[in-house]
């Protein structure tokens, strides 16, 4: 800890770092844009150098040398083991199952990890349109397991959902497994003060970790429903020098091409 | 067969008020310059297709050419919201825009059901979700052979597909490259197809994940260098990063993008004109 | 994950009796080395998938792997009938042979299916004909938006699919190019894969009508050099028409069958000695 | 007809003109292997230049120097002008309503141009196995026309088919329109003996004209079935001297690329 200490890091830069470290060397991931893909490609860099990266553009292996704005970004398809068609992607690769894990942000995410990217308010005349459904709701359907990414806030870690768009724990229980869809759904949240786990039984996302420095008390502030904490919480290892010499250096040299751009 | 005009011909010719209109490229080729030329021929009451609506359709929709949107993702992509997209669905601005709203997987299989001649398409998905309380274009379908239910969604066959691609040849041949998304899909659906490209060539060489759209597909193929930007074209250009982070503060007050479209868009006469315009606006900053 | 492989472990290993094994290539890329090393194996009660059963099938059959045959044409390209198939459906020699027949397009489709893990897949056809009548895996289904009424099919996924490629590259990715035909369905239905491959390079380079599979897909990739012959592969040598001429008369006598089985393919150690064993042949000729 | 009947030609070989005639110029044409390949690319070397020709095998827009042996040759994707997968082929051309003219061969066919290429004799204990069905079944369904070649034999001329693998107009009148396809059915028969046409009433195939030289009572006698006769027989044109110098070349070059091989 000592030399952890010593370092300074953002709660952002933790979170992207313990993300990183659920992505294992040799997985097939299904990434979505923005913090999913900062920190898969963070793990690339780092643990997982065989990891093979699927975004939903259809490119297959892709090896990014700086952070995509997009999910189709030229240099996603530059030096990818294989590029194929939107549909390819979804029926042959992610519906198929040999997704191993897919990794997601989300704009709202309830106790049973399910997902709202779609609407803030009534749907016919909604206080805030977001994007919608994208690729998440057939990710969270078919990835064997999913990574969800989310900056934890009341606003964002809602006691219920506006609109359901992607399907987590459901209503918890066995109730997921009445869909009848191939992943497991939400096997892990990663948030900028810690980690959620599913309950074996209930499937409630239940704080497992803390990062350093985070509290217990901050997180149930955190949370729109009475937040679950387990027994003995653990206590996040803080990121590694090396973890953030490279999170630091893929950021500034995706910036750097950004005003070359 | 593919003939060769000009991009203002083919969208005169070939789009028409009320049509249902799928432009797409995914991040990849989007056809900017064919979206401008819709714009400046007041096109009106278009539905709309695509997959990831982004600024060419932040644009339609907020000089009021769509009545509905067909989609399954709408936002600028790494940065934000659609502006004037937000605009029309909170506040029915400039009119009130109808949504038909899917996830990816269902889009890109409408796609396929349509270029397939099938009236629909089966898959894995939506259920559990509210996508199909808001949607009526996604019910239950049972397999014949298992039992097990799966989801239908209708096939989708858009009165004109336009996209972008980077060569064509002299006999009218189409040939993408890179990232090709679901445009393949996008024209063979369509009753009526027009490509906009970067320069035509006696031949095809080679390419990384190369299509070739024969030209009995293609309706009108117009010459557009640079007409997919600020989106990119693998060979040529780059994406334009900065324009998509400008968009979010020229999208964001009415008058603002009022002014910029007039400037631009309704004030040039092709995307050319258009392109030089910007150019100098940026030089002045 | 792809391995790198003798062909002799790769079916020793792979392929087991009984299982439900497809080898594709249509025309082009025929793994006929692989075909051989399973007859060299003596695999039993297989259920073979193929869409064009030619040369390599007539083998099988002739020797006594299959137990049933899913297809769609059986024949000698270009010059005939398949003699060993004819005797095994027209006579049950070695042995009664199952048929479970459909066209090339419910084929199509069912591997489709396969690979998108979907139970059925619907296209239009069948209706009219007999083929439902023998064939109990075509049946209807309705459109739930039209109503419509189509036809349905059950998906393919075999225990093993077996292909030839020109390429892979170090890392395991695999490159077809050229006429690509079904394998890449056949490839991604299966739950196993082995390729076959005209050699290992550093790098695929732009090659017209050039697919990748990537790695992650393939189990076992065995080197062998010529080992689609007599089909052709693409950049490597010619579809060796002569000799498939001449199998309508090796294959039509069921004692001249088993010799030359039996001096070519079965005592020979591999596919590199079969090569030398019938050229030695025709240079007696 | 002086010059004509000057020259030396096989019937084979009028078959084969008569039918490359059917061939529009700029027609897309889903071809059979044999003499259906050999008649359209007869037709591209003449007077159809432009017509795009596509094989099973995934070839759009073939242009072949040579006979191809089968429909996969390497000459056909060498010049075409784009290859696509099996699937493509026949759901996104043939089904999607892509193809104007399928050009068949057969081994039997009935009057209404029903098509049987599966077995002779009873399917569980056939007299002969044929190859089967391969692409001709959705060729028949959904090629807006299609042109049936088929030398006119009491055997493959059958009152009744032991097998339907391909539908032409069915039971006659209507009843191909109940099955919903896209396409017409045949709209003509080319054999060596002459021509045949559906009636516009019944659609039972009749013989509109006649081969130089062949007879009625040959055409009745080459006829499984009660061969209907139009009131006035056409003769048609016998091969011009640049059709028969351009068909034997063609035939000369593959016999002679074949030797190659």
């Amino acid at each position: 800890m000592t030399d952890a200490a010593a370092r300074e890091y953002t709660t952002d830069e933790m979170m992207t770092v313990a993300a990183s470290r659920e992505l294992q060397d040799g997985a097939v991931c299904f990434v979505g844009i923005g913090l999913p893909s900062e920190a898969t490609n963070l793990a690339r860099a780092t643990h997982a150098p065989n990891c093979v990266l699927i975004y939903e553009s259809g490119t297959v292996g892709a090896k990014p040398d700086v952070l995509p704005l997009s999910i189709g970004d030229g240099v996603l398809a530059e030096y990818a083991d294989s590029v194929v068609s939107v549909p390819e992607i979804f029926n042959y690769w992610l519906q198929a199952g040999r997704v191993d894990v897919g990794f997601l942000g989300a704009a709202q995410m309830d106790r049973y990890g399910n997902i709202n990217t779609t609407v803030i308010g009534p749907y016919e005349s909604p206080k805030v349109r977001l994007p919608g459904a994208g690729g998440a709701p057939e990710i969270a359907a078919s990835a064997r397991d999913v990574v969800i990414i989310l900056r934890q806030k009341p606003r964002s870690f809602v006691e219920e959902l506006a609109f359901v768009t992607s399907v987590g724990h459901r209503h918890g229980g066995d109730s997921r497994n009445e869909l009848g869809y191939g992943g497991a759904g939400p096997t892990i949240v990663i948030t900028d003060l810690g980690v959620l786990r599913p309950d074996p039984e209930t499937r409630e996302l239940t704080m497992t970790a803390l990062h350093p420095g985070a509290t217990v008390e901050e997180a149930k502030e955190a949370t729109g429903w009475e937040l679950k904490v387990a027994g003995e919480l653990e206590t996040t290892d803080p990121p590694t020098e090396g973890e953030l010499t490279i999170l630091r250096d893929l950021k500034a040299r995706t910036a750097e091409s950004r005003k070359r751009a | 067969m593919a003939e060769l005009v000009e991009l203002r011909e083919a969208v005169a010719g070939l789009v028409s008020d009320g049509d249902t209109v799928a432009l797409e490229g995914f991040t990849h080729l989007i056809p900017s310059a064919a979206a401008h030329e819709i714009i400046r021929q007041e096109k009106k009451d278009l539905t709309l297709i695509r997959m990831t609506p982004d600024l060419i359709y932040d644009q339609m929709i907020g000089t009021g050419c769509a009545r509905k949107l067909i989609f399954s993702w709408g936002g600028n992509p790494g940065v934000g919201s659609l502006h004037r997209f937000r605009d029309a669905v909170e506040n029915g601005w400039p009119r009130r825009l109808e949504l038909e709203e899917h996830s990816h997987a269902g889009m890109a299989n409408r796609y396929v059901a349509g270029a397939s001649n099938l009236p629909f398409a089966v898959l894995r998905g939506y259920v559990g979700t509210d996508l199909p309380k808001v949607t009526s274009t996604i019910v239950p379908i049972t397999c014949p052979f298992t039992g097990e239910e799966l989801v239908a969604v209708p096939a989708l066959n858009p009165d004109v597909a336009v996209i972008h691609a980077q060569q064509a040849d002299r006999r009218g041949n189409v040939a993408v490259w890179g990232i090709s998304g679901i445009q393949k899909e996008a024209a063979l659906s369509a009753q009526r197809v027009i490509v906009t490209v970067e320069e035509v060539v006696e031949e095809f060489e080679p390419r990384p994940f190369q299509i070739v759209l024969p030209a009995v597909v293609v309706d009108a193929i117009a010459v557009e260098p640079g007409g997919s930007r600020p989106s990119y074209a693998d060979g040529y250009y780059d994406r334009d990063n900065a324009f998509y982070e400008a968009w979010d503060g020229i999208s964001r007050d009415r008058e603002r993008f009022g002014e910029w479209m007039e400037r631009h868009v309704l004030g040039t006469r092709d995307f050319a004109e258009y392109t030089r315009s910007i150019e100098r606006e940026e030089s002045l900053r």
